[in-house]
């Protein structure tokens, strides 16, 4: 009788799952060097072209071509290439640990050392990032936060600056611009806004970075985050980290497919850009331009950083189950680390044998840091902090129940 | 010298406490839905926007979420917001951002970061609102730790609590029973209304004062019988004693959790019979805590079971809205009730 | 020591103010028939330019123009004109109604009566729309609603279809496609998408259209719903009414500020439109446009109907304190009644003296409606459902702990 | 002739649940985060999509009001969704849907329509999962008219609870304690863990069978007090009642509400004494709630105030998850305190 076809259930795939190759062309790539740099006061409707191209500086060769390629200071760029080691080198070890059962969980940032890291060398301190448990990158970048202290967290040992109450990775460090993460997805979002406003208010000069995963662009924080920075052109930076996945999930279950991320920030009147995440130049470039035009009053910018998860979610997680073992290798943007240090060998700025020492004071350092942190204890070796202090900062103050509560526990 | 007072209304209390901390800490900001130019769907806000400027008291988008989740930043950077969710029946898409993070943050950081914010809601019935004008959610606030409920019952309190909520480093949820807004509803809505200005406890400090969190107040001293209430129960159960001629000892909690457990506890010790009275829906209401804690505190006092009114197990109704209401004619039946055993 | 100013906050705010006219320039007008209609099969991001026009048929002569102008039947048009007048002439009468207390509330379409009613014809009978408390004239330009039975919800009275359980306005009329009406602002808008996801599931041919107003976006369940919608390309569409105004919020408060609520859409992936809501034919040709795509499985389209709010937001809101007392006069859409009205004139399928005929048989139909429905009670004279159905269809059978609560109220 | 039983994990007959129903009724579908190709994070639903396609089980957004809502809207449409929230911790961004909406929906249009979705969530600590990953929320809901809440402690009452659940035309949430998933945990985490296969409960028929909700189980039967509780307490109290040698009468709710009130009703009369248990927070938690129902339905056969043990009223912590968890010794030690008395 009716003239339609019956109507079908569209549902997204990736094209690669185990033994069968991905296409990444899906990910519609711009030559690097060929996107424009448009001025810092530029108009957010007028960034729709940048939210579907790709921000990218280095080429294929190591060599930084194209406008966002700024002149940075090599000390800076081997500071980052340093950072980024040992990201890497922490998370490997602190995987280990994991399986030796030191620790209860942990979170590796694998394959995206370059976002965390040169955003993090791109702002100033005092500003302050809401990040998710894949931004380790932004702590290990700074010289004034120390290891053996998130190694003691992840241990839950004596020495947890979280008391024992957080998981592993769910860091919190004021002092170092670095929101407490917490194990609600996308509620930071919004909080960064929050306190980007604050900032405004009170008349400071710094600005928050809000940090988000592809997977929680789907929760309702994220739509809030995007309305109050627009509504109130908040000095905050929108940075989303499409890694391809959340947990087994492909990004177009999120939304991805047919257009990007930072294409939400355009259509909310804000300014956006997608950048390749994998490309530390690029990184730093972009987050200078949008910290810029946050400092400067000109409202908030969202940042797609498009990378790959090279591994599992968590160690929680086997995605050998979801997705081809060696889905990373194939992936076009490749890996920061070697991207960096071809570069820096290029112009002259680095050696392979720098290279190799770095890595091995690195993994001194880290494996030093470690070694004091266990002196510590470890979460199975009994060496926590106590049971008492389970019933402390519920409030500032503890009421009454709470001390009876404590009381009977006999602690 | 005791400080000078003005007959207020409780939105005029309201709003003068928003006004007396606006003006004494430059960290306090206040925004919420319709509350700038326009001063509220109350008016509790009226005029503070003109007074303190735009950056100070603002409106912000149809978003309970992001009103409670910008709220969460502002506190963690310093600042000391006060919002305002239209109906307390609104405050749901809000929920993550107030219970996993407002209530945990302070915990979950061990005091790294913290969330001093205050968030403003009308409840209950008794308006003609139907089921998403009129809820009392409570009870949902008090099973999480980590936050502070708070229910003025009026103006006097109403002010001194909601500079109290301000002060204070915790999360506080302030409840205001909007039936209470321009007078002492009694529950009998079928009488004239009463306006505040003929009731003392509408005499009101026009300057900062605080009423303490945490405390209790007995609104009623009497002997027969305890009744535990908050809200505009505070008045039904006047009410219903001076209808049933019991001597109620009537005890308005104000700060509902964490509350004074002593004054609660002290009274039923004394009266030995305890009725509990909330206009929220029944069933794991905060009723129900309430009489876990006094059976727990005072179960050899007791010489009847604990009796509960409240509003009863469905959405609250718009054309049936005084059948669904506990008024005086219920929760003088649970007096009488408690009395007889 | 800084290079930057302090940050300020910027809080938006409307041109006109009581005692101070609007300037409109802010809306970004079309002229009619400029705005290009493309085939019902473009690419979502390819319809980025239709999200900043505005879709216009009707030009200020009268005459319909351009692409999106359809041969439109007169008789569906007269159709239209009558239902838009039952519409105004409802609400006018409802109005006074309220203010004699007859009922407790009431919110009127005054001004966007065009947007429901050819929304409605240009649906199918079976489709489902999920409307907002401003979308009564998707009932009232049906046949087959009873307006005496409306009017009982109205006035709560014994015949309430909603047993008085309801606001007066929040309808539901499944057997005419209008899902029930929550007091929860934006909840209906991803149930909509769920109801496509359903029909798509099924195999059906009926499709879903969502309605939210444009202060609501702001709520989660727009951005689930434009995320769902887009991922499953469901058959829906997302109609969000820009009246201006939230109560006594202007809109760039819900973020319409530098851009438009239909570049969300496209930001999400979904084809997008901006059309004129006060323009009859383009509400009509737009809505068909939709459908197509629904129809087709070429997934969702999101449409903004830019429009004014002519009237308070409801019988307990003052206008006159937050905005100029003529403003509506200023609108430059004018009035959809009085459009349409003289197209037909100009088209001669209407004259001035039918209109005036109909104008009566309207007012007589509604005031012999209303005088039906009052004979089953009013809200204050007691004639109401009874108390004991209070306790029924909280769950499909009562149990024990209601039965009880049933007892004790003694019904 | 008795049914064909398999030995069975919970997490196994849960998704023989979902599959017998897949397959009965093309009106079931089954979706959530990561749900689809890969089976879930706890593989609840490992093998349903590539039998049952990928229109009827498929992976969703990471956003549980979307989930919800999609599902309220699927459910006026007619058909019966059946959703995963991750885990219980995450279900907050939902509460408008589930509150508003789902429980609500029906009574408002007056049977216009309905909602009938289930809502499964795991939920319960022991897996030092912190405090986004430990959480059991069942007294919130519970205070919501309209909805149902179900906690099945074994693999046979979780499917037959799970297939009454999807029959059921009304909105169900079904936590399931994932700490129970691979077997009867009872508390003691520094023993091995015993496997549900031998465990009887872990025998489960293989088709189609329903537990009746609002019918609660005596787990254990005794005659010198009564254990109220559901979930993981119930192995808790079973441990609790053998070390304390205490003839405990354990009653497993299974429903948490509406509930079985006779069955707990007649067992408190019987016994005199009542002990309430659960892992959740204690403030405003279910236990409330029963300890109010107790009292008022029981008040005169009470021996001894009724005990309640709890989670303690703070985030579950992580490294002092044991310190938190209501173990064996403090659920006997609440077991001696009713008896002492
Ligand atoms: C509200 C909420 N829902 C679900 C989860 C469970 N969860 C934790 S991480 C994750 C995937 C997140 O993916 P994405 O945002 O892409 O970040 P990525 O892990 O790739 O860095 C999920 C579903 C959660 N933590 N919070
Ligand atoms: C969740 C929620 N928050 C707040 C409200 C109160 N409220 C009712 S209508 C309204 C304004 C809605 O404006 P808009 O979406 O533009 O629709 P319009 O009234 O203009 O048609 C508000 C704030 C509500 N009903 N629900
Ligand atoms: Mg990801
Ligand atoms: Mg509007």
């Amino acid at each position: 009788m009716t003239q339609y076809e019956p109507l079908r259930l569209y549902v997204p795939e990736p094209t690669g799952r185990p033994g069968r190759h991905t296409d990444f062309s899906y990910l519609h790539l711009s030559p690097a060097g060929e996107v424009r740099r448009p001025p810092v006061d530029t108009q957010p409707a007028d960034t729709n072209d940048l939210a579907y191209e790709l921000v990218r500086v280095l080429d294929d060769t190591g060599r930084a071509v194209g406008p966002w390629a700024a002149a940075t200071d090599p000390q800076l760029l081997r500071r980052g290439l340093r950072a980024m080691m040992k990201t890497r080198i922490f998370d490997a070890r602190m995987l280990i640990a994991q399986r030796q059962k030191k620790m209860s969980f942990y979170m590796q940032c694998l394959g995206e050392e370059a976002i965390a890291v040169a955003h993090a060398l791109a702002l100033d301190s005092g500003d302050m990032c809401f990040p998710t448990y894949r931004q380790q990158g932004l702590l290990l970048a700074r010289e004034d936060v120390d290891m053996v202290e998130m190694i003691c967290q992840l241990l839950s040992n004596e020495r947890d600056p979280m008391k024992g109450r957080q998981l592993p990775v769910m860091y919190s460090y004021k002092r170092a611009g670095f929101f407490s993460i917490s194990g609600n997805l996308a509620t930071q979002f919004i909080q960064a806004v929050g306190w980007a406003m604050a900032a405004a208010i009170k008349g400071d000069t710094r600005i928050a970075s809000a940090w988000i995963g592809d997977g929680a662009t789907a929760e309702a924080d994220f739509h809030t985050a995007l309305t109050f920075a627009h509504v109130y052109r908040a000095p905050v930076i929108l940075n989303v980290v499409n890694n391809q996945w959340a947990i087994s999930t492909f990004q177009a279950i999120a939304g991805g497919e047919g257009t990007t991320f930072a294409a939400r920030g355009v259509g909310c009147g804000i300014a956006s850009l997608r950048v390749d995440g994998n490309d530390f130049l690029a990184v730093h470039a972009a987050t200078r331009w949008a910290a810029e035009r946050a400092r400067r009053n000109l409202g908030p910018t969202l940042i797609e950083w498009v990378t790959y998860r090279a591994g599992p979610h968590s160690t929680s997680d086997d995605p050998s189950k979801y997705r081809p073992a060696d889905d990373w290798a194939h992936f076009p943007l490749g890996d920061p680390i070697a991207r960096l240090k071809t570069h820096l060998i290029a112009i002259g700025a680095w050696s392979e044998q720098e290279h190799e020492a770095a890595q091995k004071e690195l993994e001194a350092q880290v494996a030093a840091a470690q070694k004091q942190a266990e002196s510590y204890g470890t979460l199975t070796d009994g060496h926590m902090r106590s049971a008492a202090e389970m019933f402390e900062d519920v409030y500032k103050d503890m009421p009454e129940h709470l001390r009876r509560q404590r009381q009977q526990l006999g602690v | 010298m005791t400080p000078k007072t003005t007959p207020m209304t409780m939105i005029q209390a309201l709003r003068s406490a928003m006004d007396v901390m606006l003006a004494r800490d430059p960290n306090v900001v206040v925004y919420g839905q319709d509350v700038g130019f326009f001063g509220g769907v109350f008016r509790c806000t009226e005029g503070l926007q003109a007074k303190y400027g735009k950056s100070r008291v603002f409106d912000a988008p149809i978003s309970e979420g992001g009103i409670v989740g910008t709220a969460v930043g502002m506190g963690a950077y310093g600042l000391r917001p006060v919002v305002e969710i239209q109906f307390a029946d609104y405050f749901y898409p809000a929920s993550d951002q107030i219970v996993s993070e407002a209530a945990r943050l302070r915990y979950r950081s061990a005091g790294d970061f913290t969330a001093p914010i205050t968030i403003r809601m009308p409840c209950g019935g008794g308006i003609y609102g139907g089921q998403t004008h009129s809820q009392s959610p409570e009870a949902l606030f008090t099973h999480v730790c980590g936050l502070r409920t708070v229910m003025p019952s009026n103006p006097y309190d109403a002010k001194g609590l909601l500079i109290a909520a301000i002060e204070c480093d915790d999360p506080v949820i302030f409840l205001e029973p909007k039936r209470l807004y321009n007078g002492p509803f009694d529950g009998h809505h079928d009488k004239p209304v009463v306006p505040w200005s003929k009731h003392p406890l509408g005499e009101v400090p026009e300057g900062h004062y605080t009423v303490p969190l945490e405390s209790a107040s007995v609104f009623r001293p009497g002997s027969e019988l305890t009744v535990i209430t908050y809200g505009t129960m505070v008045f039904v159960s006047e009410a219903a004693a001076i209808e049933t001629g019991i001597d109620a000892e009537i005890i308005d909690l104000r700060s509902i959790w964490p509350l004074d457990l002593d004054t609660l506890v002290n009274s039923v010790k004394k009266t030995g019979r305890c009725v509990v009275v909330h206009e929220a829906t029944r069933t794991s209401g905060f009723g129900a805590e309430l009489t876990a804690l006094v059976q727990e505190h005072c179960f050899y006092h007791l010489e009847a079971p604990i009796e509960r009114v409240a509003g009863w197990d469905t959405p609250y109704p718009h054309a049936q809205e005084w059948a669904y209401f506990p008024g005086p004619a219920r929760v003088g039946a649970a007096f009488k009730r408690a009395m007889e055993k």
